[in-house]
């Protein structure tokens, strides 16, 4: 009985398949024709915060077709891997080390899963709404959906110099790491399917529309005048705030300041953090959507920030506690990416030292602070990059100088206090949206099919209950 | 003296510990077991294949008592590890011969 | 006495070594002078299935010197060390987390040292009879046996912009991974003394020509017309399908059906499967062997089709077995990443989503009904590669474009079925000639020196029986 | 109390940072200002042995201002993050892996936080005294202390297609890995506080010099025409040599020669060992400081070399001891690489054959004599970086050609054997200068603050008692 | 009652679990453990560095049964774990006091 | 017959199992255990969280022998395993019923 059932399964998935397959022939076919001529954009390359020219490059001349630059987009395509290796395997480890043995796995696959379905919607209608022709000021248009219109040769508004699927893959890797930070806040408890639609929804509410609003021409943060070279209000105080939001929704999980709850394989959180190191080269580095000095200058400040932030970490840990952790230095070090990287296009090397030791002061002293008020935000994604990724917003409006990027903004100790307040209203409306959007995306899905898997499923372990697993076999 | 052997489920693991230490017993050894019983395992699969995992995770207690506090104990680990449904476990007593501590030589009830 | 045969060999070993490098001077120094000039080839640059012109560049100009690029050659180079990263580590730890843990180090073993075995095979031998001056279009020439004639100049055939080794060590890659797939159809029971003649002989006698027949200048299936941009034909039916004639050949596992087989560590295994897929960007987008347009087209379709079959295996299983599965997800990622292989440089990304979910669909399907039949494909090299790869190698002959690479050919839903047929020719070729040019090595071996360990070693497992080592060490 | 204590403490570090922020904001504008013009070095390009311009390139004409290539630069960051994988994760890895799993943090840590406080380091005054203008060609000036004048303008000495900052970063992750390579001699027993005070000293007066004689203009082992392409003295003699020092100070471990001291996790070690062939592709073919025919050769040879040491270990292995071992491929591997990197410019590919065959053989047989010697070089630096750097030391004399590399030098094999006594000379002065050097920093902490840990905390390892933490955590 | 501790080669685990379920066994508790005798270790080594493991993995099993079933259970279980080889292990058999069922303080036989 | 169960210092079992070697002793079994008792246990801290694990890693060693023999036994490990800091351990000693040697099925003595 149950066997024919599933043979009867399968048959029928492989029939929708092949039907499907012909199906979308005539929908390929329409999309190769748009793919085909170039997209070239009506408008003519504009300087913009995001994809500034490098420092003494030749002004740009109007009207020619653009060229591909052989150089960029071969940085921007290795950028664009490393930073997909940044979620899976680097988040996945990192916060898979974290967690207990028995929700390793499911932990990871939170990550990997993040991956898929982002990957997916980035491309069906993801990209589309955040970076698509505007509406409104508030988000892109559907002209994109499908990557229609979305060629091979370049966007002026989007890197003039490569592909712009090139510029649009990159960017995917980007709207699929966000949400998978949020994991962390709500690790050890959170039901597969649940957190499946509410990943879904998080993206395309909540990401898209922001990433609009700071990246997109046209949105509203973008024309105030916001800096956030490569994702500190987008990517990391969306994310961290979010948490914040799921942490509280969600509550504590059982057992919470009884049961020992130490990381399960801290070597694995240290390789994870590596891997998010080394591929946050490509996120922010690979953010000049370019290869050459503006490239080469947020790479510097990328990793001197980040050494700067783990060793004050440690170096704050040993004061405080006694001991320098090692998981505290690969927490300071991810504190220290998160913080430079809205700055890392925009402020020199002595700046990131102090954007650096000012991530790793602040977010060990939110890390201190949450275990007092006593939400239990598992693996620290608000303490790290809500307000890892809040100094690091403001920090750009204090050092942030024209000397870097000509087609950036001085900061207010290179002589413009203004910028600081752009900054923070970038910020707070981030923090607003971000907050007010989960919580009721949450709310939602817990009404509806719950948020949280049961009492006897968490003490089993999400390994087990959720995907019938076990991370560590025995033979 | 007495050797009281508990089988019981890892996460209760901690409020046994509690409450025998409150009871005072100041000494104990614990071990990982698997444990094979009326409670039911569980399934795993991987790609085409599928387990029926038999053998279910267990803790073992071992503590060594006076004759007299026996009974007591096995009480405290009943109260404590109980949870009602199949699988709790089973306590087993032995009779000791002797028991030493290494670091001074004591025997007996003295090396408790 | 035991002692002083040691020495002694030692001192011998020593011995032979400097008698061997002052030996090789001679030859050394002739290489030399063979490397310094130019390697111009005599043909002129021609439009070749495998390394396509990027849309729209102009034509090529008969006879002026060849000029290296430097953002292709930083590309290609880029891709190469992916490449190498796909075997060892990915490779390495995606099967090994599979095995039991008293075969963790024997698997890990097997890709590392075809990495280093195949590396040195290729330099002498392997890339010459692959890609060298064709004979009767079945094979190379050993005209470039030792890299003599491969220098540093452009070769015309292989990448008019990169130097002529970038494209050799590229491809030797490639050449390292194929033989190290097959490794999952004996995983855990061949003996490693076997197993390393049996790697020298594979890709000898199989995978050169087959390189040669779909990709060398002269090769009778490139000039059929057939398209496989990076290797679904070559790569993934040949190991795929060599995979099934050893697992026929060696028989199965000692209590396969009754131990419990288990992952001995799953969260290895992801981390594996995420290097690939990190490493398979170099895979696809570099065997554009530039930097542009077509590169960034083969990196988006191969990300969207992996992330499509994970979540298309991930939700098979899910309807079939009722749990998706965290190995499920990462063996769809695969999947994918072998099906979009020889479509990666001619398919749009709408047509790489379904790609994609057919080699969810299809792969799975291969997994499921292995169990049934019977033989031990341990790590499902089978069902992965050589069904994945075949469905990819026909998916090119359906979803091709031409509006997408001009250089290569349109597939029958862009009007052109009789690529198709061409396509199931290369399928049909690579099939037969890889299961039985596999199945006679495999008997000559196992006739000569045995193939598999014996029993009490297979039960003490590879680790300690083949290497005197354990995995996991206790204090 | 306690508790007060902390929240004081808390309270003083984030005042002290709010002031320290204020604070450096004169020095931040000064420095920007130094930043901002072209630091055009005074000096007409020179054709240099550490960069020297790829063969067949136009001779650089003087004077007109320097040009970024886009290619170059891409691959120069490429390689940048390459070889910070290399130390983390890489080397934490491969180090962690073989040491018992007490240690495994611990040994993780020294890696990381090398990583963390070399970076800081470096923009502070290493570059300047490794690479800033000469003194009397044996260390650099203090002009470019933090950076001053380090722009992101090409330097004509050191990279006329790359930022200048670009080179310094790459530079930056050589002087990271050097001393983290030594950690391997002292392993499961050094005092972190002490540990990390070595690190500075060593990182100061012993690396940051010899950088100077050999790479830097000016520096005295340069202008002698020691050829070290990417670090066979600087890098590996000089931490090999130093390993021997901290062996022989610091003493065995406890138990060393009795308890079993087996490697906990050798997954982990391949893993590492993976990275670290990945990563020294950027380490070798990086140091061209260009993409194109040199970086191409150089990668090529890297891994040949590589490919030829990890099978010639095996083999020695094989026939010493009766079984090849995994652990032994990999070390092979690593020992291939140390012995190609200083040649790794200048030879050509069946060259390389022969100097990673001779690394297997060296190497492998200084393993095996360490241990009857009795020193306890915990992971075997001295037998792998000291004798692997020096083969390839005097190697690059034996094989370097200028056919490959119109900058560089023949060889003996090629008609020049006063190169053999040139190399032979750098080699003498590294393994004095580093092996005094070190001795006298080990001596200097051993009477302030100590080296080791007590005999307690070695028994319970450095995860704990150096950093209150554990590994593995069990629920 | 009596309490059998079997020391058995790793891989017969299955089969005896499944003779004494057969046998009407209903519950057992098993752990990994290293043993010492006449069977002999193997040998290892790490780059220059040999190491004799006189230690052999074995599984232990306890099972306490009535005490008229115990020879049954001791025949069953040399039947499915022997081998013929040294390492075998063996069986310790020892008289238990009491036994007690947690979940329903249920002693004696009834506990079993 | 006894049963000699001797809860040690892991690094102590190098020494013992070769004084027991040395003693004659040619057969005994070995496992990681946790120990409670009047040693302390460590602290270990993971960002903003404090753990304090009371229990103690240890070793147990089982050793079967005749009765003649026990007192030896137990005195060599006193001996062997004393490092005279608290958490040396202790040695249990229960009277065993039977032996048997699963390959050959002989029992009592002659089975050891
Ligand atoms: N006869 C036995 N001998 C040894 N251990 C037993 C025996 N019966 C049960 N156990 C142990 O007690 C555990 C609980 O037993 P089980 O039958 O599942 O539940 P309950 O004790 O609630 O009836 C088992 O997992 C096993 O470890
Ligand atoms: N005296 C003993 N006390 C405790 N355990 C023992 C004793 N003798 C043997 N064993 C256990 O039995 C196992 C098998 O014993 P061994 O002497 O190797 O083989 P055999 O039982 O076939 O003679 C040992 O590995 C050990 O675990
Ligand atoms: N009553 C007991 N029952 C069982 N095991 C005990 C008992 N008391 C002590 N132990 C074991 O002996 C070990 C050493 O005991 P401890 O009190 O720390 O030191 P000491 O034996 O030197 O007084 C403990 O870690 C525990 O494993």
């Amino acid at each position: 009985m149950y066997c024919k059932r599933r043979v009867r399964v399968l048959s029928l998935v492989l029939l929708a398949f092949l039907i499907a397959c012909w199906g979308v022939e005539g929908m390929v076919l329409a999309q190769q024709a748009t793919e085909a001529p170039p997209a070239a954009g009506g408008a003519p390359p504009a300087g913009s915060p995001t994809t500034p020219a490098a420092p003494g490059a030749p002004p740009a001349v109007p009207a020619p077709p653009l060229k591909i630059d052989t150089g960029d987009t071969a940085w921007l395509l290795t950028s664009s891997a490393l930073v997909l290796a940044m979620t899976a395997p680097g988040l996945a480890l990192f916060y898979a080390g974290m967690v207990r043995e028995k929700n390793a796995l499911g932990t990871i696959m939170q990550s990997f899963i993040i991956l898929c379905v982002i990957s997916v919607q980035w491309v069906l209608w993801g990209y589309s709404l955040a970076f698509g022709p505007d509406k409104w000021h508030l988000i892109g248009s559907l002209d994109w959906v499908g990557l229609a219109g979305v060629g091979l040769e370049p966007n002026a508004d989007y890197g003039a110099t490569v592909p712009h699927q090139a510029f649009m893959i990159f960017q995917a890797m980007f709207a699929v790491i966000t949400p998978a930070l949020i994991t962390g806040a709500f690790a050890e408890r959170m039901k597969f399917s649940s957190f499946l639609v509410f990943t879904l929804l998080w993206a395309t509410f909540i990401y898209d529309p922001l990433a609009h609003w700071v990246w997109g021409v046209g949105g509203w943060l973008r024309n105030l005048g916001a800096l956030d070279f490569a994702g500190g209000t987008v990517v990391h105080i969306s994310s961290g705030v979010s948490a914040l939001a799921c942490a509280l929704v969600l509550g504590r999980r059982i057992g919470y300041g009884k049961d020992n709850m130490a990381p399960h394989n801290l070597p694995m959180t240290v390789l994870g953090a590596s891997l998010l190191w080394f591929g946050w080269f490509g996120f922010n580095a690979g953010s000049a959507v370019a290869s050459g000095a503006l490239a080469t200058s947020a790479f510097v400040v990328t990793n001197t920030a980040t050494a700067a932030a783990a060793l004050t970490w440690m170096v704050m840990e040993w004061m405080y506690r006694g001991k320098p952790t090692v998981l505290g230095a690969a927490s300071g070090a991810i504190a220290g990416l998160v913080a430079i990287t809205p700055a890392s296009g925009f402020v020199g090397p002595m700046s990131s030292l102090i954007v650096g030791a000012g991530a790793g002061v602040f977010c060990y002293a939110a890390v201190i602070v949450k275990s007092k008020l006593g939400y239990d935000d598992s693996l620290d994604a608000v303490g790290v990059h809500g307000i890892g990724g809040t100094w690091g917003a403001l920090a750009t409006g204090l050092f942030a100088s024209k000397a870097i990027n000509a087609g950036g903004a001085d900061g207010w100790f290179f002589g413009n206090p203004a910028q600081l307040k752009i900054q923070a209203i970038a910020v707070g409306v981030s923090w607003v949206f971000a907050f007010v959007g989960t919580f009721i995306i949450l709310k939602l899905i817990d009404l509806t099919m719950g948020l949280r898997v049961s009492e006897e499923e968490e003490r089993t372990g999400l390994d087990l209950s959720q995907h019938e697993e076990r991370a560590y076999g025995k033979a | 003296m007495k050797k009281i052997e508990a089988i019981i489920k890892p996460h209760k693991l901690d409020d046994v510990k509690e409450a025998l230490t409150e009871a005072g017993i100041v000494g104990m050894t614990v071990l990982e077991v698997r444990g094979f019983g009326r409670q039911k395992g569980h399934k795993e699969a991987y790609r085409g294949t599928e387990y029926t995992i038999e053998f279910v995770p267990k803790i073992k207690i071992d503590v060594v008592v006076q004759d007299g506090v026996a009974n007591d104990v096995v009480n405290t680990i009943i109260r404590t590890a109980k949870t009602g449904e199949v699988g709790d476990g089973k306590i087993f007593i032995t009779n000791l011969e002797n028991v030493v501590r290494i670091r001074t030589g004591e025997t007996g009830d003295r090396a408790l």
